[in-house]
């Protein structure tokens, strides 16, 4: 780290109390105008909407400009919050009775330290997509598409209430469907990018019943406002843990947390730098966002953290599991994205804000790399199959060593990013008291380890398994990029480290009691045990695949059962077919029947009692005059039959 | 503004266009065209103006007029009572309602370049109908609301019977039956209402209704007022549609030409939620909310219904139906939460369901009038060949299922947000609706757009540019409202004043 | 005064009344209706006479108005009879069951 | 009574029955001495001119108060002024109709006859408008009734008019005969044929056998004028009538005759058994304690009326159950005796008067010239003749009671009637509304068949001049009445002084 | 009730009047019941001389027994009537019908039954035409007047109806 930025660290730090006083000028007007920074984006994607078709490629040098833009509006903000305080303006923006809902922007150590995460990411996918989707029709609909993401995502970590994060929550997911479904017409694509919005819509409506109830609860949807209300008291406890598991709900459908996690690895329908930016980086990511700005109200409910810790470590290693045996380069990073994700969720139920955090940080630059750097390879091969590959070390040489960066970095190799940010975890978690979780997460972090180098090693060690022509490099448009991931996913640990000093940890916790401490002290064990699972994982997967002493199926022969379980995904998606989707159909062709018999068959009974009763009618009138007479007298005669007996002489 | 009669020219001007086409020859296609669109204009720059003076300040009540009209039995011996005046009026409701007609009428108008015959005729009733949906907004007293109630439903019948598909013969008699019947029983409320107190003026009659001690002609009991409130719900019920009274609407949806539609489904249905907003919350309160549990339940039934049905249906005009009918469930449940959030949660619903379903079934005009289908299975990979349509046709998707940014999600998000606050777990039901929607709009616009192309896309060409027109402005007004929800929030404020008044919230 | 009660005359008017009514709902030939018609006319003569003498205020109006009952009763007659020739003349028939040329 | 006293009276208040009769015998006699040859339209015209000058000397004693000669036996309120006035009309427009009947191949002109028998129908509607005396009211209903049998007829070679007029005469003078056994009783209570010593009479009788009797009477009578209103239960006879018959006979039976027999029925039920007790124990009149069985033949009426007319092809017989269901809705009128009850009544014969006529003005001529009665001749009339296929349409919805008609104000006001009581006759109110949105259908059957059918034969349609008239007056009126309503009403309260002294 | 002269006139009559009526339901030929029904008539103007109706009485002989009866006879003879048979349909409506009839009766009966009505003296039998005389010429005159036009119309009525139209069915044929 450089020392400049260590100093701001330390000035913010010692003059908190008078950071407004003592901030320039200048500063604060850039985090006044921090709102700025989505609407570059979103004016990059109105401008290629409108003008793309006659930009074509060009397309790429605005969406770039306009990221570029927000990148270093981004980092300025950054700067200044290290030394001012919390900036937050809001307006009015919808009038309800006395109740006004407001939308404005936040500029907090996390939303800061995110605006940058995601400018950075975006812009560096913006600019390896200039080669990545070189030739392609819809080229200037892509960036549209991107800088609709963008803009939807920089809003999102802005956000300063619930209701406009769950505004731009939902943006993001219309940014993931369109760029999942970018390829339409492939039926793949289209079922993708159906999955991908509704799993996580039905997340979002948890998220959406949580919101309201805390809205109901705490009067309001600003985030300190409700922070405030729980810490008076205002909110019940099980109201505190019903909206915070509800609100987990929405972060577990957009975090690909198990049970919602299906439709992450199909997402990778969509086109490769997507998949870095939204489906590792930035949007899955949202998910841990939303719980850590939410912690406060999570850390009043024990019962709410638990479940938070339950369900991310039970699906970093379920994920994890699953990711052993893929064969699609992009669904092995897909699952290893969903187990870390869990691992995020893990370390936030934990308690661990700074290790979930931090671990979102680390994550998003490594995945991002290891997902651009398999775009590389499937750029250069035109196969995502992992069996087709073999040999590409020798052929790609700066996507390879930028791979392994990756691969180590997630590993938890030591002094790779990862592996700060996986330790603290494991502390927090060990802090925490969850030892079964603990343990749980050791495992993963053996299986991401394993998969990993399983995953490089089947890529680019040994000879190719097949016919591969024309294998060459990309160009350097598209390794620039990963070069400063690689350098990201290497140096990003070391912000947080507990041997150089906590900086980050410190700082996105200050003034903020809430939040737990900067960095949590855990036995030196932990770190020896993590680094000898990862070690023990990459030396297993080395035997396999990179020296082959193991047979490949030394274990899937033994046990073909668990093998096609895992490679078939658990069965999860068989298993949603048979039972929501049959129910829902079932529910509708029940649905169907009543419309037909019974709302339809009322309407036609009525008219046909009608019309039978007119037919009856008419049926009476024979043209016969006598009969005429006899209806007629035979009416006065049941009248004055009637009257005899109720009104008249008999009464 | 001060402007006499500025209301009864708003509301008559389409008449004008009535008068000129009378003279047109009836084989000027383009003329006739021409003169159908321009007689939209005037009202929909009135009702601008309007708007925009209602923005700045002015106050709305300058525009009332009242001309004495009827006096029934003799006005010596009975006074004021039994007359009916010609009162027009307005508020902030009702001002919305009607801008929003204007507009979707002008829109609809261009919609109409589609149609394929008697052009002369075809204008005339829209023209008519325009007048009909204007008046219904702007009526002050309640037989004139039910006069202009009626004359929609005239032209509409006539509208579908002749220029509509294949069945349009039965979709006609169908509308005209059960909105004949919720005719039928609204003027029985009104007769009733009417007889009783000797006025029709809403606000003449809110005040007798509610007052301690009423000055009537004739005594009106509780059970005679729960009674009313109930027909009342039928009535509107049956125009909403509420289940199980939709059959019609489905019919209507499908067989009805597209510009039609979006006029029936953007304004026409709508009537029935003004209806009940404006007489059964503002005459009836204190029924209205003892029903209003049970409204709630109703509209969670609708929107599942709505949705579920949606889900199976393999027609996309079948699949827009069934979402009306799930859409109106949002407003049902905003009324039914009877708070400022719910109300106008439904208001904004109202407004913004109106303009989607007019965006989607001008799509629908757009792709049936090259393809001379709708069904789903038949127009896959709509994206390859025409793919702004495709666009906006998923846009419009997106607004349906309440994507935030645009008109639908505010509205969908206050009424659920109204209902949670008094009935939790019934809306904790309905939010399966929410879900349910995204599944089968997806299904069914994915279905359409994306996808392998099922056909031969040559010498097809995407959206004209008279068709971008409409496109671009509802898109805008839904994206305006999505982003900017003051627009229509502001106006309302002194109406939801006036019913949380009466409704004692 | 009279030794024959008024119950007498009204009920002898209603059973004429009813056997013209039966006769004019139930005989097939034209003519025969119509002369039952008239057997219903007459018991409402009947009834008038009867009630010009021992009705509450006898007066002679009853029967002035059976005069012009019985002058009415004898134009619709002939009316009828016009019109039954007319008919005749195209069917070919006096029963009147076989007049159902319009019906339902 | 001598001659001195006879000149007494103002004679002149007789003035449009005498112009009618006058003009009824000049048409008689010039029937007879015209040439065989020569068309019998003129007498028409003349008959038209007559009417007019009657409607004109009509209109000038509108302002005369309520006078009566010879004990009653005429009258003139403004109960028989009101009526008498929608009676001229009525007939007026129908004379137009049958003027502008266009002899076809197969189809006779009307006859001199027709034309003087139409006066005389007139007379004998117009006696029973005003006159106080049951005797007097009896020979009117004759007169009109006899006159309308022949008319019938009058087409003699066509069997159904032969029949129409046997079903009508049987019919009829069973009804005669049953109203006559009905009034034979109120004789006997009261002793006298003047409405209003009847009715002082009875206001005093207490003993329950002769209120039982007088109840029967009403019944009788009421079943015996349901004839002429073609109500329930006595209106089988109208379809098969309404068919036969030759169109202008059928409109002024439909017309003419139902203003008539609602004159009559409210005359005569409003006259005598306002004030009769009903020896119930609240001490009601007897009208109001019948009130429900009224009702119930209006209910019964509306109903039949309805749901008959949707299975009808043939256009004359589906207006008869129109006209039927329309009889309904007036019944209603008399069922619910609101304070609005002979404004109500008035007024929507009025608006019934003008819509019908029109119709039936275009039905004539649409059905003429084919021969067929079937709807399906108004197939593509909106391409033959567009103006004539709108006023049908307006004239439908008038019918059907849509807003911007005169027919919805007159339901409207109906309505108000029935539900202005403190007990409201919800019921009845509900039927009548139900049965109307069943109307809806095969109003609105006529109009697809105008407006989406493709036309049979594309030839268009001449309107001859006197039909233009009629369909041009109806359709102004109905619009007028249905758009500022409060022209007539201003009339009826300007004039008419809230007919109170019906009772007088 | 004392069996006086009168009563036994009024029995005979009553007697001879309903059963002409029934002879009429029940004969089979159509003169038969004509001639049944003329029995009827006149029994019913001796009714009429046992009520004070002189004038009447002779003006229904006059009328029906001779006018109506001959009017009746020509129409059966202008028409061919060959079958004398009911017809076979219909027993439901004569059944409904003949309870209907019976209810009516019933209810009217037992309203007449007992009817107390206070008599009163009168003097209709004195010059009883006279009286007719007077009051149809002074108070019913309008009515009076009336009905001559209505037998006017129903005179030329059934001779347009009735009367063939010789020159156009030649012209026709």
């Amino acid at each position: 780290m450089a020392p400049a930025l260590k100093d701001l660290f330390i000035r913010s730090q010692s003059g908190t109390p008078c950071s407004r006083v003592c901030s320039k000028k200048g500063i604060v007007i850039m985090m006044e105008n921090a709102w700025i920074i989505p609407l570059f984006p979103l004016l990059s994607f109105l401008f290629l909407i409108l003008f793309g078709k006659r930009l074509k490629e060009a397309s790429a040098y605005i969406g770039i400009l306009f990221t570029l833009a927000s990148l270093v509006y981004s980092l300025l903000v950054l700067f200044d919050r290290f030394s001012a305080p919390t900036y937050k303006a809001e307006g009015v923006w919808l009038t309800i009775g006395d109740v006004q809902l407001t939308a404005g922007f936040e500029v907090n150590q996390l939303n800061a330290l995110m605006l940058v995460i995601v400018s950075l990411v975006s812009f560096l996918v913006h600019t390896y997509s200039k080669g990545y989707m070189q030739g392609e029709d819809r080229f200037p609909v892509f960036y549209a598409y991107l800088g609709l993401f963008t803009f939807a995502m920089l809003g999102l970590v802005i956000s300063p209430n619930l209701l406009q994060t769950y505004f731009f929550w939902e943006l993001v997911g219309l940014g993931s469907f369109l760029l999942i479904g970018f390829y339409f017409y492939k039926e793949e694509a289209k079922a993708a990018a159906k999955k991908a919005f509704i799993m996580t819509r039905i997340g979002d409506v948890g998220l959406l019943i949580g919101m309201i109830l805390l809205f109901w609860q705490a009067g309001s949807f600003e985030y300190d406002e409700i922070f405030a209300a729980v810490e008076a008291g205002a909110i019940s406890g099980t109201m505190i843990t019903l909206t915070a598991i509800l609100i987990f709900v929405g972060a577990v459908g957009k975090s690909g947390q198990f049970p919602l996690h299906t439709w992450l690895p199909d997402a990778m329908e969509g086109p490769t730098p997507v998949s870095a930016l939204i489906h590792a980086a930035t949007m899955v990511a949202a998910g841990v966002y939303l719980v850590a700005a939410l912690f406060p109200l999570f850390a009043a409910s024990e019962t709410a953290l638990m479940t938070v810790a339950v369900i991310g470590a039970f699906t970093a290693i379920f994920a994890a599991s699953i990711g052993l045996v893929q064969k699609d380069i992009k669904r092995v990073l897909a699952y290893s994205t969903v187990s870390q994700l869990g691992y995020m969720m893990l370390a936030l139920g934990s308690a661990g804000y700074v290790a979930g955090v931090f671990h979102l940080m680390t994550h998003a630059f490594f995945k991002a790399l290891l997902f651009l750097a398999a775009g590389s390879v499937i750029h250069a091969v035109h196969t995502q199959n992992i069996e087709h590959m073999g040999g590409l070390w020798k052929k790609l040489r700066v996507t390879g060593p930028l791979f392994l960066i990756g691969t180590l970095a997630i590993s938890g190799v030591p002094l790779f990013s990862g592996f700060f940010s996986k330790d603290e975890i494991l502390i927090a978690a060990w802090a925490h008291g969850n030892t079964v979780l603990f343990w749980l997460a050791v495992i993963a972090a053996f299986f991401t380890a394993f998969y990993m180098f399983r995953l490089f090693f089947l890529v680019f060690a040994g000879e190719a398994r097949t016919d591969m022509k024309n294998v060459h490099e990309s160009p350097s448009v598209m390794t620039l990029p990963m070069v400063v991931l690689g350098v990201l996913a290497v140096v990003a640990g070391y912000v947080n480290t507990p041997w150089f000093g906590t900086f980050l940890g410190d700082w996105l916790v200050e003034d903020n009691h809430a939040l737990g401490h900067g960095h949590i002290e855990g036995p030196a064990w932990i770190m020896i045990v993590a680094t000898a699972v990862s070690l023990l994982g990459i030396f297993l997967a080395w035997l396999m695949y990179g020296k082959r002493s193991l047979s490949r199926d030394w274990l899937t022969s033994r046990m073909p059962l668990s093998y096609s379980v895992l490679y078939n995904k658990y069965y999860i998606d068989e298993f949603y077919s048979m039972t929501v989707v049959t129910g829902a159909k079932f529910i509708s062709s029940f649905l169907r029947f009543l419309e037909v018999f019974l709302v339809e068959g009322l309407v036609k009974s009525v008219t046909g009692i009608i019309s039978a009763l007119g037919r009856l009618g008419s049926k009476f009138h024979n043209g016969q005059i006598q009969t005429y007479g006899t209806v007629a007298f035979v009416g006065l005669a049941i009248l004055v039959v009637i009257y005899a007996f109720t009104g008249g002489y008999l009464k | 503004m001060n402007l006499a009669y500025f209301l009864s020219i708003l509301v008559f001007s389409p008449l004008l266009g009535v008068l000129v086409l009378s003279f047109l020859p009836r084989t000027q296609e383009s003329l006739i065209k021409t003169v159908g669109f321009l007689a939209t204009l005037p009202a929909l720059v009135l009702s601008l103006i309007a708007y925009f003076q209602d923005r700045a300040g002015a106050g709305l009540e300058q525009l009332n007029e009242k001309v004495s009209w009827i006096q029934f039995g003799d006005s010596g011996q009975l006074g004021n009572l039994f007359s009916i005046d010609y009162e027009l009026g307005l508020d902030g409701f009702s001002l919305i309602m009607i801008v929003l007609t204007a507009v979707l009428s002008t829109l609809a108008a261009i919609a109409s370049i589609h149609i394929k015959k008697e052009w002369k005729g075809y204008f005339m009733l829209f023209l008519l109908l325009e007048v009909g949906m204007l008046g219904v907004f702007a009526a002050e007293n309640l037989i004139l609301f039910f006069i202009f109630f009626e004359i929609t439903l005239i032209p509409t019948f006539f509208l579908i019977g002749k220029w509509g598909y294949y069945e349009k013969e039965n979709a006609a008699y169908s509308f005209l039956i059960y909105n004949g019947l919720g005719s039928a029983v609204l003027l029985i409320v009104i007769m009733v209402l009417f007889a009783r107190t000797g006025t029709a003026n809403i606000d003449a009659l809110m005040a007798a209704m509610n007052a301690d001690n009423p000055q009537l002609v004739a005594p009106i009991s509780e059970n005679m007022k729960m009674g009313m409130l109930i027909a009342l719900l039928i009535a509107f019920g049956v125009k909403l549609p509420i289940f199980p009274l939709h059959s019609w609407m489905v019919r209507v949806h499908v067989q009805a030409p597209p510009s039609i539609v979006m006029l029936h489904a953007g304004v026409l249905l709508k009537i029935g939620a003004f209806g009940l907003i404006r007489f059964g919350m503002g005459i009836f309160p204190e029924q209205f909310q003892s029903l209003a549990v049970w409204l709630a339940v109703l509209g969670v039934v609708n929107l599942l219904y709505g949705a579920f049905l949606a889900f199976v249906q393999t027609d996309f005009k079948m699949v827009l139906a069934y979402s009306s009918i799930s859409h109106m469930g949002i407003v049902l449940i905003g009324l039914g939460a009877l708070n400022e959030a719910g109300i106008q949660g439904a208001i904004f619903q109202v407004v913004s369901h109106g303009l989607i379903a007019a965006l989607l079934f001008f799509l629908v005009g757009v792709f049936y009038e090259r393809f001379q289908t709708s069904s789903i299975q038949n127009l896959g990979g709509l994206a390859k060949g025409m793919p702004i349509t495709a666009g906006f046709l998923l846009a419009g998707a997106m607004a349906s299922l309440g994507l935030p940014g645009m008109s639908g999600f505010v509205s969908e998000f206050m009424a659920f947000l109204g209902l949670f606050k008094e009935m939790p777990i019934l809306a904790a039901s309905g939010t399966i609706g929410i879900i349910m929607t995204a599944v089968y709009l997806l299904r069914a616009v994915l279905g359409i757009t994306y996808g392998k192309a099922h056909r031969d896309f040559a010498g097809i060409t995407d959206m004209k540019k008279f068709e971008f027109v409409p496109v671009l402005v509802l898109v805008g007004l839904i994206v305006l409202i999505g982003v900017y929800p003051s627009v229509l929030s502001e106006p309302l404020t002194s109406t939801l004043e006036t019913i949380m008044l009466g409704i004692g919230g | 005064m009279s030794t024959v009660p008024v119950q007498a005359y009204l009920a002898l008017a209603l059973i004429l009344f009813c056997i013209g009514l039966y006769g004019a709902l139930t005989k097939r030939n034209t003519v025969i209706v119509l002369i039952s018609i008239e057997l219903m006319l007459n018991a409402v003569n009947i009834n008038l006479v009867a009630f010009s003498k021992y009705g509450i205020t006898p007066s002679i109006t009853g029967q002035i108005f059976t005069l012009f009952v019985i002058a009415v009763a004898a134009a619709e007659v002939a009316v009828g009879i016009a019109i039954l020739i007319s008919l005749y003349r195209n069917k070919k028939s006096v029963n009147i069951d076989e007049m159902d040329a319009m019906k339902h | 009574m001598d001659l001195e006293t006879l000149l007494s009276y103002e004679w002149g208040i007789m003035t449009p029955e005498f112009i009618i009769l006058g003009v009824a015998t000049a048409l008689s006699l010039m029937d007879l001495f015209m040439p065989k040859s020569q068309s019998r339209k003129i007498l028409g015209w003349v008959g038209f001119a007559g009417i007019l000058a009657a409607l004109v000397s009509l209109l000038g004693l509108i302002g005369h108060g309520p006078e009566s000669i010879l004990f009653d036996t005429f009258r003139l309120d403004s109960f028989a002024k009101a009526f008498k006035l929608l009676l001229l009309i009525g007939s007026a427009m129908v004379l137009l109709i049958a003027i502008g009947y266009e002899p076809n191949e197969g189809l006779e002109e009307f006859r001199g006859e027709f034309f003087y028998l139409f006066m005389a129908a007139l007379l004998g509607a117009m006696i029973m408008s005003s006159s106080g005396d049951l005797i007097t009211l009896f020979v009117g209903l004759e007169l009109l009734s006899i006159s309308s049998y022949i008319l019938a007829g009058m087409r003699k070679r066509n069997l159904h008019s032969n029949e129409s007029a046997m079903k009508y005469v049987i019919n009829g003078s069973i009804a005669t005969a049953i109203t006559l056994f009905g009034m034979s009783y109120v004789y006997g209570l009261t002793g006298t044929t003047n409405l209003k010593e009847m009715s002082g009479f009875l206001t005093s009788i207490y003993n329950e056998q002769h209120i039982y009797l007088l109840g029967l009477a009403f019944f009788m009578i009421v079943v015996g004028l349901s004839f002429k209103l073609a109500a329930a239960p006595f209106h089988m006879w109208a379809p098969d009538v309404y068919q036969g018959a030759p169109t202008p006979v059928t409109a002024f039976l439909s017309v003419v005759s139902k203003t008539a027999g609602f004159i009559i029925v409210i005359r005569i039920l409003f006259s005598i058994f306002a004030n009769a007790p009903s020896g119930d124990v609240q001490g009601l009149p007897m009208i109001l304690a019948l009130q429900d069985y009224i009702a119930f033949l209006a209910g019964a009426t509306m109903i039949t009326g309805n749901l008959i007319a949707l299975r009808q092809r043939n256009i004359k017989r589906l207006f008869a159950y129109s006209s039927i269901a329309q009889a309904g809705y007036l019944l209603v009128v008399i069922a619910s005796m609101s304070l609005f009850m002979f404004d109500t009544l008035w007024f929507y014969l009025g608006a019934y008067l003008f819509m019908n006529l029109g119709a039936f003005a275009i039905i004539q001529h649409v059905t003429h010239k084919s021969g067929s009665e079937d709807i399906s001749q108004f197939a593509g009339l909106y391409r033959r003749a567009p103006f004539l296929a709108i006023a049908m349409a307006i004239f439908l919805l008038s019918l059907a009671g849509i807003p911007g008609t005169a027919g919805f104000i007159g339901k409207l006001n109906i309505f108000m009637g029935a539900l202005v009581p403190n007990e409201g006759h919800y019921v009845l109110v509900s039927i009548m509304i139900a049965t109307t949105v069943v109307s809806y259908f095969y109003y609105f059957g006529v109009m697809v068949q105008m407006f989406f059918r493709p036309a049979a034969d594309t030839g268009k349609v001449k309107i001859p001049a006197a039909l233009t008239a009629v369909i041009g007056t109806s359709l102004a009126a109905t619009i007028l009445f249905g758009i500022v309503p409060n022209i007539a009403f201003d009339f009826l309260q300007g004039n008419f002084n809230q007919f109170t002294d019906f009772f007088q | 009730m004392t069996f006086s002269g009168e009563f036994l006139a009024f029995m005979s009559l009553a007697l001879v009047a309903v059963i002409g009526g029934v002879l009429l339901l029940n004969l089979t030929k159509v003169v038969h019941m004509v001639v049944a029904l003329v029995f009827t008539f006149v029994s019913i103007a001796g009714i009429y001389v046992l009520l004070s109706a002189e004038f009447l009485a002779a003006v229904q002989i006059l009328i029906y027994s001779g006018a109506i009866t001959i009017i009746m006879l020509f129409g059966i003879m202008l028409t061919r009537h060959n079958d004398t048979s009911e017809p076979k349909t219909g027993r439901w409506r004569k059944l409904f019908l003949f309870v209907g009839v019976l209810g009516f009766a019933f209810a009217v009966y037992i309203g007449i039954y007992n009817l107390d009505l206070p008599s009163a003296p009168n003097d209709l039998h004195v010059n009883n035409t006279e009286q007719i005389g007077i009051e149809l010429y002074s108070k019913f005159i309008i009515p009076f007047e009336v009905t001559s036009v209505l037998l006017l119309v129903a005179l030329i009525g059934s001779v347009v109806l009735a009367k063939k139209d010789d020159e156009k069915e030649a012209e026709k044929e």
